[in-house]
């Protein structure tokens, strides 16, 4: 019995006879058309079959080895981070009619999907307090680059410039689809305190950008003076882009918007979708009611149908791909759908004062640990300013150092900054949300106390 | 005829909410006096204006209900021709779920996160054994981020060579998102015309090929199910001229563990694991578009990539050459786990089993359908078939009518009016996942509706009628655009 | 008005079966040379005769198909009286997946699961103190299983003081299982009548107590939602002939934190996990319906018990004089671990709220209704309310038309011709996981339904209108009983 | 905030706003009807409010006290079995109109309940190789008991006679209901090989009885002589009850229907339903067609709507207790539906070939680890007779004390016959089924072999 046949209803009797009715002697005639020379004489070389219960246990024993596994203690966040997802939410979106449906092409058959994006849409914009919102994008990094090709159609100017404190991946991200459009990607400092230097920035832009970038909390989990970097921005003729990585910031945060920001874009994996090594996550990105034209990826409408009843629809794709082809917005087809679906679900679970004590949880969590770590002899916190749920801790040996050491103690004490700023060795980004709980913390000190 | 349940249409969450509700308990407060952190209010905000307040009975019911609005692959065939709507095994359902693949942290210490780092390396051995090229990255998000990855590969490549290049040439008969990836890239495209079978013309190829070509963007097999049986001439044009050859392997689910991109002269290109692979569609996405280059690319994949060292994975960063990231951490992982599952499962046979089961029932369907809908191209067919609304002309049924009235029969629709070189067209893949019984009723379905739009082309052309909302107004959703609720004007505020 | 949708209903599984299908994989053969213990063939069979033959995509469907013709919950107010259909909190799903739990053997040693031990041990502490009795055991698999054991348990107190009775005293307004457990257990049955109010006539009572009966079974508040504010004058009555006060406490939901039946002068009731403490009905099933009791009851308790020793947890089998056991093993722990959440979850406010919620919910139904609807009795209702459908007699349509009518919009019936001493009873129980929007949503159709009833009783009488299947022929289902399927004479045999 | 309003959709606003509907001042109001003496005072002593993050903390905690978890090496049987169950198993289940529906009372929006136990009926049929089947019991104790009731309401002798290799429990159980209903139990012998012995059966039932009933395979593992002893049944005017505690046995065994028995009933967890240290789990039933009006329980039948559409209902309901009260086949009103279902979903994803598959290898290793034990120093295997996947061994040591010894080292070698036999201090029943891979086995083997 082939095995492979559990996925496949056909039988070899069904195939058998089912080539008959169309006239074959052999399978091997469908494939007629394949020129001789191009058919394969061997059998593939991957692995399998597997049974089911072999394949559990193969994964099974395959998951056991990402240690994290432990129950170790962690403290990583640096664009990914932890946080406790209720049950419903999966409950949710286990439901077939919404993750194994396509794309919503035919909406009178797809209104769950539709509703659900118009809604997610609708809280991307609450969150952020802009007008319109896309119906997702990959993840934050390429949402980020997107966001640099938009602004540079609505603004056309050659060059865009970014804070010193932005993600180091979505930079990178940024210049590699940036370079092969020629726009010029620069960079501007920050201040002692840890945030980006308004001053820095008015120079850099100098002649001009079609946008000013900052990250709001920063990378090394400063909140950003928005307003002031707002002003800096449009009084040299260019859009404020404000990338956050930590949406949940946004249940105690401003909207950017409101704070001037004409885009606001980023990672909202934060919303209950699982860290997953890092994907699939959910790119967001709002803006302004101007940038409707110019929105990339798919836009989720409210309409009627003939009968006068309330529907939704994708709307507006004359900006996309499959209409407009290469005067598309840009390339993106299949997005992460279900990630927005999760993301709303998590938000409606959450709801408005949810949102806000989860914010605040993580926040008194943070500030809890950042004074614990500056009393810990041996380290010292290098920035001064607010934080949301993370911050860097200057350790007596490099970092890198101490997260082998203490793993070896049952913690993860955070991400050394090394991996991405070699001047920094001794420097640890510290991620502190609800699920660290105090006893966690405290024992984090106690470690990092050893390391002296 | 009986009439619509009279329960209200679902309200959008913000109309159902109401002050006070809530659907969650605060996390435990363990740390002393939180109060004392209190950020100054300069950076806070006291409310979300108009963010939901609801009990976890009433978001339960919300979604639930809407799902029921949704059709979906176990409902039944969902014949989206290029979209390989095949059946999502539900134990990858399962695995994705197990704590120690999804609590992995991406910025987990390397020696933590070995079962990852195996598991993208292993899938990597596999698709390179699959297609037939020498390595893949797994990072493209999607089908369209593997073909820019794949073009901006194609570049810096090109650009070392000090020979930089302004244009790919596209058959018109390919997916817009190949013309989009390519213009995003850089490059000017230009297209190229189908031959009588839909192919691409050879000779036109061989007229308009020249050094300022980069890339020739080929999809096979193509938007018609039908395999460009030249290609290897075609690749031997294309490199003539130092030009490389790009496949869109979207449609790969045709050939399987019967012939390999990497033995017909392809230097570069991606697939869906979202269609071939077997992962869930989601809605819209999450997906995946591994892209698979050979040697001379290598240099140029994205940063970073898994290399094993002894018993040991690691990520490489340090690639000199590389075009840098499309995207944070390591691509969707989640689909990479699950269409590595779905190789393990089905294994050598079984891949090959599930290649020609597709192309079986896609032939099977065009068989039975051939001698009543207008087949505007009859060189044969792989795993799909595009056939046209011509035959209908007269009774004034167009293919948007077909596609609603099949609705009305239990039916997702196949794709209309793609590829765009049919006029009208109705492109059906059926993947291997169907039942000969489920094909034999779509088949009457579409008997039905041809002799419908005959007798009573009204009925078809208002179709549907049985479906939670029947057709919507989509020019005026474009024209006024509502992307979001907004609170009534003096509406009961939260 | 629209046409039904036209696909096929779903077929039977074995006519949808082919031969030749498969939707499993045999496990790993690793036994040498398996052959080789081949059972002698008088013990084994060739094939199991018409068994079904599928793949997986296809028994997905199937029941994914199936699944979408129910109703459900998680779908709208499922107002079933004396059922208390309230929302089952997702997460307990979850947890009672936890492989610790959903994989611990019921023959592992003690110290290998201590775990289950534990959080049956709290289980019942806490419904000791939610129901104010001495101990309680969780081995009864439903709510029935539960009378049975506490009327067994009753049975054995008398039959050790050489008193052995033969009467069960029975109100006419109980629940049929009540009747059907006191025979099960050995013991004749007789009603005592209901008075004016609905509540047990406490003259009749004090009549017919005698020696001879055994057990009073009282439910409270009984099944028209009104509280027996007597209970305490009738456990005198009843004790002071001897006899036991048994309380069916399926109807818990209306006065948890409020009241305790322990303080009632019960000497034995039951409750229902699946109804008070939120554990899914299952379309049917698993419930749980543990069983508490007073001290001079507590010997009696089924074998084994749960004991706490120091720190461990260990079975007491050694319990001479129990009845023995009602089922295998501990009970349906599944339950009992999901109704543990529950109480975990709310604690002790929210048990409260959740009581005080079901009874405002009932009573905001009644105030609506009754100026509509006919109410037989008017004695203050607690977490349901019971009308009739004498108001509507003119008009020819009973109950249940009005019953089938609901489902057209959009709502569950309620529980209807229970209970007995109502004719035509249509009982309501909305439970507190239903907002007022809910609420209000069933009003308006109630209400609806009355003007259609006197507007066009047709088509009332002919409803359900808009139901996957109309309604069905049940006298002939019972005098025809087809209670499976056959291969048809002459039909492909698999 | 309260924490009970996550499930509870009245804030306190909505419910003071309804009280004044229905005119009432005080929440406290509501209960009027309940004596101010019997008010509780003080709160429930019951722990909790839990957020949902604590509350999947702490049961996360306590299923670590299973410590079965720790991957040990099992071979327990007795009553309930170790199997693997396919992932679509669960995912059907969990779709909320199957579990969260109730029994379907209501049959125009209950089809897919109906269908699905119409469905069940048929494969508990196919499998028995009965007429009927209903629509689930508790469990297979139970079970027994409700048979051996129907038996004596059929075939009215006061009088019933078990094998003395039935299940203990299930002879508890069926002891504690007939000793109300004044029905004699009493038990015959078996042989030397394990199996009931015909001849004991024989004198046993004497006057007569109105059941003889034995357990294929038995408590002990052994297949039994189903014909013999339903001749002897037959023979005496008893009716013959086979007890299967172990369906998947009936994968490769014949049906017990066509070997004479009257009544086929038992445990049927094995077929997908999870272990949940011992319920929910599944009791089936399934007789003569002479024992319809007899039968416990719910039954699903075919019949037609008004438009002539195919539909199922609930029938025969004037068996049960809401209709005949005291006068029912039986009390059982809820059942074990859901676990029907599964096992219904169990049944057709293994399907034919599947089943038999699976029923082969459990019974190869079974006899694999016979062998095995049998060679090892010091064990002997007490019954020849055939068996399924489960047998008696042996030990040089007391059970009970191999079984400390041995969970030292990660095996639970079985269960020590001495749980229920006080006489059979040394015995132990191994259980070997597809989830115990070969080199599991071997370990045993080796393991045991320490113990002499
Ligand atoms: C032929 C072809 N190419 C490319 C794509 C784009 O793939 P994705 O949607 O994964 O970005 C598609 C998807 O529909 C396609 O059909
Ligand atoms: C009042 C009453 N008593 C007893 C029962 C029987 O409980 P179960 O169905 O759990 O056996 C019910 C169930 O409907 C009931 O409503």
């Amino acid at each position: 019995m082939d095995d492979a046949s559990r996925y496949i209803p056909a039988s070899e009797a069904d195939r058998q006879a089912m080539l008959r009715e169309i006239g074959l002697e052999r399978i091997e005639d469908l494939f007629a058309s394949i020129p001789e020379s191009l058919r394969l004489a061997h059998p593939l070389e991957v692995p399998g079959p597997l049974s089911e219960q072999e394949l559990q246990g193969e994964f099974a024993a395959r998951a056991r080895e990402n240690r994290e596994l432990d129950g170790r203690a962690q403290f990583l966040g640096g664009g990914a981070y932890r946080h406790f997802a209720p049950a419903v939410v999966d409950h949710l979106i286990t439901r077939t009619e919404f993750y194994s449906s396509y794309t919503p092409y035919q909406p009178e058959i797809s209104q769950g999907t539709l509703q659900a994006i118009f809604e997610y849409q609708t809280l991307i914009c609450q969150l952020t307090e802009l007008d319109i919102s896309n119906a997702s994008m990959y993840d934050g990094a390429s949402a980020l680059a997107e966001g640099l090709l938009m602004a540079e159609r609505a603004n056309p100017k050659g060059r865009v410039v970014l804070s010193d404190r932005l993600h180091p991946e979505y930079v990178q991200t940024a210049r590699t689809y940036l370079s092969n459009v020629e726009v010029g990607v620069d960079a501007f400092g920050h201040r002692p305190d840890g945030t980006a230097d308004p001053e820095a920035a008015r120079k850099e832009i100098g002649g001009g950008a079609s946008a000013l970038v900052i990250q709001h909390p920063n990378f090394f989990g400063c909140l950003e003076e928005v307003e002031t970097l707002a002003r800096v921005a449009h009084d040299a003729g260019a859009l404020l882009i404000v990338v956050v990585s930590e949406p949940v910031s946004l249940g105690i945060l401003k909207g950017p918007g409101r704070q001037g920001a004409d885009v606001v874009l980023g990672e909202g994996h934060s919303f209950g979708v699982p860290l997953s090594y890092g994907g699939p996550f959910l790119g967001f990105m709002a803006a302004r009611a101007a940038f409707l034209r110019n929105m990339p990826g798919r836009l989720v409408g409210e309409t009627h149908d003939v009968d006068g009843r309330r529907g939704y629809v994708l709307t507006l794709s004359t900006r996309e791909q499959h209409i407009r082809r290469e005067k598309a917005t840009s390339n993106i087809c299949t997005n992460e759908g279900l990630c927005a679906l999760t993301a709303a679900i998590f938000l409606s679970v959450l709801g408005r004062d949810g949102l806000r004590e989860l914010a605040v949880h993580n926040h008194a969590r943070a500030e809890y640990a950042r004074r614990a770590l500056a009393s810990v002899r041996g380290c010292s916190i290098p920035f001064g300013a607010p934080i949301f749920n993370e911050f860097v801790v200057t350790l007596p040996i490099p970092a890198a150092q101490a997260v082998r050491a203490l793993g070896e103690r049952g913690i993860v004490p955070g991400l050394p900054l090394s991996r991405y700023f070699p001047g920094r060795e001794r420097d640890l980004l510290v991620c502190v949300t609800e699920v660290n709980p105090r006893s966690e913390i405290d024992r984090l000190a106690v470690e990092l106390g050893r390391l002296a | 005829m009986e009439p619509r349940n009279l329960r209200d249409p679902e309200k959008l969450l913000f109309e159902l909410s109401r002050p006070g509700r809530r659907g969650f308990a605060p996390p435990p407060a363990d740390i002393p006096d939180p109060g004392r952190f209190d950020l100054d209010r300069r950076y806070t905000r006291d409310d979300i204006e108009g963010f939901p307040q609801l009990s976890e009975p009433e978001v339960v019911r919300h979604y639930t209900r809407l799902s029921r609005l949704n059709y979906a692959i176990d409902l039944g065939l969902y014949p989206l021709g290029s979209c390989t709507m095949k059946y999502n095994p539900k134990v990858h359902e399962t695995l994705a779920r197990l704590p120690g693949f999804a609590g992995a942290h991406p910025q987990l210490p390397e020696e933590f996160a070995q079962g990852s780092l195996r598991l993208m390396h292993d899938l990597e051995r596999a698709l390179v054994a699959i297609c037939g090229m020498d390595r893949f990255t797994l990072q493209p998000a999607a089908g369209a981020q593997g073909e820019q990855t794949g073009i901006m590969m194609a570049r810096a490549y090109h650009r070392e060579r000090g020979d930089p290049r302004q244009v790919v040439l596209i058959p018109d008969s390919a997916h817009g998102t190949n013309p989009a990836s390519a213009v995003l890239s850089g490059y000017r495209v230009e297209q190229i015309a189908s031959d009588a079978r839909g192919c691409v013309d050879l000779e036109a190829l061989r007229r308009r090929m020249s050094e300022d070509v980069a890339v020739l963007m080929l999809t096979n097999p193509n938007t018609l199910g039908v395999f460009e049986s030249e290609i290897e001439a075609i690749a031997r044009v294309v490199h003539a001229k130092g030009g490389l050859l790009y496949m869109d392997g979207a449609n790969l689910n045709a050939f399987v563990g019967v012939a390999r991109p990497g033995d017909m002269g392809v230097d570069v290109h991606h697939l869906n694991l979202h269609k071939t692979f077997s992962t869930p569609h989601g809605g819209g996405g999450p997906g995946a578009g591994p892209v698979g280059v050979k040697k001379h690319l290598e240099p140029y994949l994205p940063v970073p990539t898994v290399e094993k060292e002894g018993e040991r994975y690691r990520l490489r960063h340090d690639r000199p050459q590389s075009i840098g990231r499309v995207r944070s951490f390591f691509g969707n992982f989640g689909m990479h786990l699950r269409a590595f599952a779905y190789i393990l499962a089905l294994g050598p046979a079984g891949l090959r089993r599930m290649a020609e089961t597709a192309v079986l029932n896609a032939n099977y369907l065009r068989r039975k359908l051939e001698p009543i809908y207008h087949l505007p191209y009859d060189a044969p067919s792989l795993h799909e078939v595009v056939f046209s609304d011509r035959h209908l002309e007269s009774a004034g049924v167009h293919t948007l009518d077909i596609a609603k009235r099949l609705m009305d029969y239990g039916f997702h629709p196949m794709t209309i009016y793609f590829p765009l070189i049919v006029k009208g067209a109705m492109m059906i893949e059926p993947t291997e996942s169907e039942s000969r019984e489920e094909l034999d009723a779509f088949i009457a379905a579409m008997r039905r509706i041809d002799e419908e739009a005959r007798r009573d082309p009204d009925m078809v052309r208002t179709a549907p009628h049985t479906t939670p909302v029947r057709r919507l107004d989509e020019v005026g959703a474009a024209r006024h655009p509502v992307l979001r609720w907004t609170a009534p004007a003096g509406g009961r505020r939260a």
